[in-house]
């Protein structure tokens, strides 16, 4: 029987006018961007060569949203060890020269204010120049506010900015790939803390737990803060772990900045068959940071030029 | 339209959904059928054809009738249980993994549950997601008003990239099907839970984007859409009887409108009836008033549920209740002649 | 300062039209429901009046299903134990001469689909007259398909029967009962098992358990039973206790056909304080009518003449 | 209206949304201010006056403004986290108890989210919930498509026993949360994020239900609401210099329809431009459409975005990308006149 074949990869349907913006060649010049080899993707490397690169995207986060003038730094900031460990230490496979190649496990950022460090990490890995990390939020950027699947950019595999709503996509992609196409391709999925408090967040579980989709892997960006302040405060989500495994997950605890703990979660849910895994990394949003470190008003502020300064003389 | 008319001969039959007796001009009625049928069938036979069409059980699959589906592929079946708002999800995720997913449950949540997931994972991603929305309509009777959607068709039209069909009968609706499924892109195809009657032949055409003129007439236009262009054409044999010529118009695809076939209807009709069952706001008669104003503004009345909530009772208690009948189109296309300059 | 007064009970806009529909003379004759005299609500009923209660609102249920030819057989029968405990057994306080008395605890059916169990317990607890029953699901009942507050029926206290709302609503109640009027009543939620599957009902109870909404009792008809079939098959919704307690809930499973475990659950209920209860009740759809029982082909049909009348001789 | 025009005398300055400088007729601009600033203060005002207005909180209370309510009335605000969908029905669940609750989020949320439970749980029960609809179009900015609701005024508007109210300013905004919280019944107000021009005084009327002619004119009316309302005053004066007398009328309150002003538009004026934030697909153009095709059809034009997500950027230039300037408006109505029969 035949397939129904229509394009999916990439849309650039997103451009109003025609015009892309373009970095400041200053700037360009100044982070080295042009002369810039992307990271290696390898369980060969090295928990230290994961940790530099942890701390170039993190760079790059301030780097692009002190020009943004606007977005979110904190929570990109704290997730910058395990999206380093997720696309530089062999835990994901793909090929950044060929993004849309049918084989590859797929990344969905729900909570998908956190875009910058999407974007930074995908830019140290290959996928597109580190240059148009300074477009961040520019009129038809392909960097936008929100990742948007209608600018193409590679590395983008779906939409998302509407909390609670990510998980789901990747719970559809886990079961396209297990049970339809019936392939050995992984979904990794990150998710806020905040976001947990979204109804969908459980109704995705609940589907993820009944299809058994042992090729699902969820990790929560446990910072214990959101917008309104402090997560106990304005909506308290523990027992987080309890309730992950009420629904059906396998759960894992781990410190979400010490790489190697990082790494064994990730192995240990790639191993675990039968149910999909959540992954409860603790961080602190903004981390390592000195005046961002742990605080909630971090969540949506970017750093003006002063403490983005302080900030890159923190991250050497 | 000559080609479309030319496959409509056949015995007469008569009825209409309202038990009123009458003889429609070029449509014969041929029994009576629930249009999710049509679905139920159309999913089948787009099973049949391509490997990656999926469907998404949302525990009313014998409502539904993706039933059908599940019986005959039921390794590409999965049950959703009942979260229509996720299952939107589910379906976005397969559609961007290749696959051709379709969801279907009662309009009510399958449109409104879902939202936010239809307006920025499947029209925003603009994901080959297609979404069946059953029980539309006042007709569903007995169940009352939550469960009788009649505001799906502004809350789907409104969102950008979506394509919108309400066809009229049972085999319309398994070709709408069948071309959603052949279709790339986000499709919503609204259907609903009584019989009603079959009037459209499996030759007659279908095709998006396409609005079909079933009756020839030029001094009015009756734009409808669903089961409720059999009424207008019950209508348009009563209009007959007073020396009325109505055109008689199958919108069955509302979003992108044939604005074709409409312009030339207000130009040579000079006065247009919408019906539809659904809000007389923001569903198809505003979809056609707000394209006129803006090209031809001729003079309007729409037929359909005025501003309110549905209630328990038969179908055709309510259909008549609430003015969805081919009477309510008479005396609309009567108000909309007398305003004619 | 001022309270901004309106208008709550009743509503009627629901009417259409301006006949209601009228009960069968005959069979309003042949049901007694004339000279009928409701049931008591006192924590003094035994456990055999309740239960007599039970029996009979089950056959009204019986009775208005085969007239409306249409409607929710299996889970109002498999609920009307827990029903009558409710609102027979002292266990709400309420003025059934006056409904909408201020000083009342509330109950929300989350279910709306099991409409008949409501509409019939309230007629057997005296808030309308029983031939009403009658005219369940008929043009311009107050009896509608699914509970709608716009006929202002006695006892209605909202519209329910899309999934998933009715607890919110129930929530929110207790919310302005326990923080704003700061008054002492009570709301009770019966929710389905298949309802567990979306998403609001895990909001609602995460808000609730913040909010230590202890005049909250929601209870859980666990009949394992869907329209598309077990609900283990549909959707698993095990381990459901776990789910309730991880979200915050004190939990408590009993035998939901057990009139004195029902009694002594909801007396714990009530005595829990600083979180929300859940009791788990586990039921019988059709329960414990022969031909009915634990089959979910019996969610959404009404019985016909025959099997009516066999049911209602088996309830005698 | 002259009661309204007089209480505009006041200083004059210059500048639009957009930069382009200009002098507003009757109106001055007051300086900028968000229209949230207004939905904050009402607020406030309405908590000092009643004792049962309650707030629930959706995580962005400092960008709703709640946080102001908040701040002074700790023991009637409950942070609700985020679960836009459920704090609508806890919203219903106080209103059922005889609170007045008010619940806000980003109007992406606040009616997409929960689109299901404000039909059957706010509407249907005709519960005294208020929702306030923040980030309103595409002048949020850089946060992009998914944040930029434009399609909520079709959304709201389409459910009986709903009022839509846009307010057009901060003044107007304060005032009409003010008066949402004093009406009884399912209300939504929608409001934005940015700065936009401040011109209608603490003493302009406001009354739910009454749209306001803010200009005089007979060549073509110009209907607006929200902030589109300063740029059609702007554009009013453009074409002044062109000898054409536009009225301006701000539809602050889109349902229930003021059908009275905008007839009297439509008979005197032969034309209608409309100018919304919004998609132009069943808005607030689509609103007056199908009132007028009923009554009296005159040739109209639709600004607005066209059917289409939006983009990040700054709002300055996305407003001018996606044509929502009184540049914009000026060429609507050059053609609209020029389709005056
Ligand atoms: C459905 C939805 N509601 C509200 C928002 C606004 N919003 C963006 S981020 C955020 C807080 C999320 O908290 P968390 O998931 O913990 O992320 P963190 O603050 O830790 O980065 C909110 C409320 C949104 N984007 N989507
Ligand atoms: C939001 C929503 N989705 C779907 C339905 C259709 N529906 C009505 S009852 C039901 C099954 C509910 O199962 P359960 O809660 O276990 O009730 P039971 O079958 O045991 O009576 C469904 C899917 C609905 N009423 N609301
Ligand atoms: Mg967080
Ligand atoms: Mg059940």
């Amino acid at each position: 029987m035949a397939s129904f074949n229509f394009h999916i990869y990439p849309l650039e349907t997103g451009f109003h006018g025609s015009t892309r913006p373009t970095a400041p060649a200053d700037l360009v010049e100044a982070y080295g961007y042009n002369g810039f080899t992307p990271f290696s993707n390898s369980a060969d490397n090295t928990d230290d060569y994961i940790a530099s690169a942890a701390k170039e995207i993190r760079r790059d986060i301030i780097r692009s949203l002190v020009l943004a003038k606007s977005g979110h730094s904190g929570g990109p900031l704290g997730i910058s060890d395990v999206m380093a460990t997720l696309y530089l230490g062999g835990v994901m496979r793909y090929d950044a020269a060929n993004p849309w190649k049918a084989e590859r496990d797929r990344f969905v950022l729900s909570a998908g204010h956190m875009a910058p460090v999407l974007y930074s990490t995908l830019a140290n890995s290959g996928f597109f120049p580190k240059a148009e990390l300074l477009t961040l939020r520019k009129l038809n950027s392909r960097l936008q506010g929100h990742p948007g699947r209608d600018m193409g950019l590679p590395g983008i595999e779906t939409s998302t900015g509407s909390l609670g709503q990510g998980l789901g996509i990747g719970v559809g992609m886990a079961l396209a790939d297990k049970h339809v196409s019936k392939n050995d391709h992984r979904v990794y999925v990150i998710t806020g803390d905040g976001e947990l408090q979204e109804g969908e967040i459980w109704e995705s579980a609940m589907f993820a737990s009944h299809w058994k989709l042992d090729n699902l892997c969820v990790l929560v960006d446990r910072n214990h803060c959101q917008i309104d302040g402090r997560t106990n405060d304005v909506m308290e989500v523990d027992p987080v772990q309890d309730k992950w495994a009420a629904f059906g997950f396998h759960t894992i605890f781990i410190d979400g900045h010490n790489i190697s703990e990082i790494r064994a979660a990730f192995k240990e849910a790639a191993a675990t068959k039968g149910k999909p895994t959540c992954i409860i990394a603790q961080t602190y949003m903004g981390h390592p940071i000195s005046f961002m470190n742990d605080d909630y008003r971090w969540h949506g502020k970017p750093p003006n030029p002063e403490q983005a300064e302080k900030a890159l003389a923190e991250l050497v | 339209m000559s080609q479309v008319l030319d496959t409509m001969a056949g015995k007469i039959e008569t009825a209409s959904t309202n038990g009123s007796t009458v003889k429609p001009n070029a449509f014969p009625m041929n029994g009576k059928k629930a249009t999710r049928f049509g679905f139920g069938e159309g999913l089948v036979t787009l099973g049949e054809k391509y490997d990656n069409i999926v469907v998404l059980g949302g525990d009313i699959t014998g409502s539904v009738m993706t039933s059908y589906f599940q019986e005959k592929f039921p390794d590409r079946f999965f049950s959703a249980g009942i979260m229509e708002a996720s299952a939107t999800l589910f379906a976005t995720g397969l559609a961007l993994s290749g696959k051709v997913p379709f969801f279907a449950s009662y309009g009510a949540f399958a449109a409104c549950r879902n939202t936010d997931m239809i307006r920025i994972s499947m029209c925003y991603n603009d994901a080959n997601v297609k979404i069946g929305g059953g029980h539309a309509g006042i007709s569903v009777g007995p169940d009352g008003a939550t469960h009788q959607v009649l505001e799906e068709i502004a809350i789907t039209r409104v969102l950008p990239n979506m394509t919108l069909l309400v066809p009229c009968d049972f085999n319309e609706t398994k070709k709408a099907t069948i071309a959603a499924g052949e279709f790339v892109g986000p499709v919503y195809i609204r259907f609903g839970r009584v019989d009603v009657p079959s009037f459209t032949t499996e030759d007659t055409p279908f095709e998006i984007g396409k609005a079909q003129v079933f009756r020839e007439g030029g001094d009015i236009a009756i734009c409808a859409c669903g089961p409720m262009v059999w009424e207008a054409l019950v209508a348009a044999d009563e209009l007959a009887k007073e020396g009325i010529d109505a055109r008689v118009i199958n919108v069955s695809t509302i979003k992108p409108l044939d604005t074709t076939t409409i312009l030339a209807a207000a130009k040579e009709c000079g006065a247009i009836v919408t019906a539809e069952e659904h809000q007389i706001t923001a569903g198809l008669g505003g979809t056609i008033a707000e394209y006129l104003v803006k090209e031809y503004p001729v003079p309007m009345e729409f037929v359909g549920v005025k501003d309110t909530f549905g209630g328990s009772g038969d179908p055709d208690e309510l259909m008549k209740l609430f003015g969805l009948t081919s009477g309510d189109i008479v005396i609309a296309a009567r108000k909309a002649l007398s305003r004619k300059k």
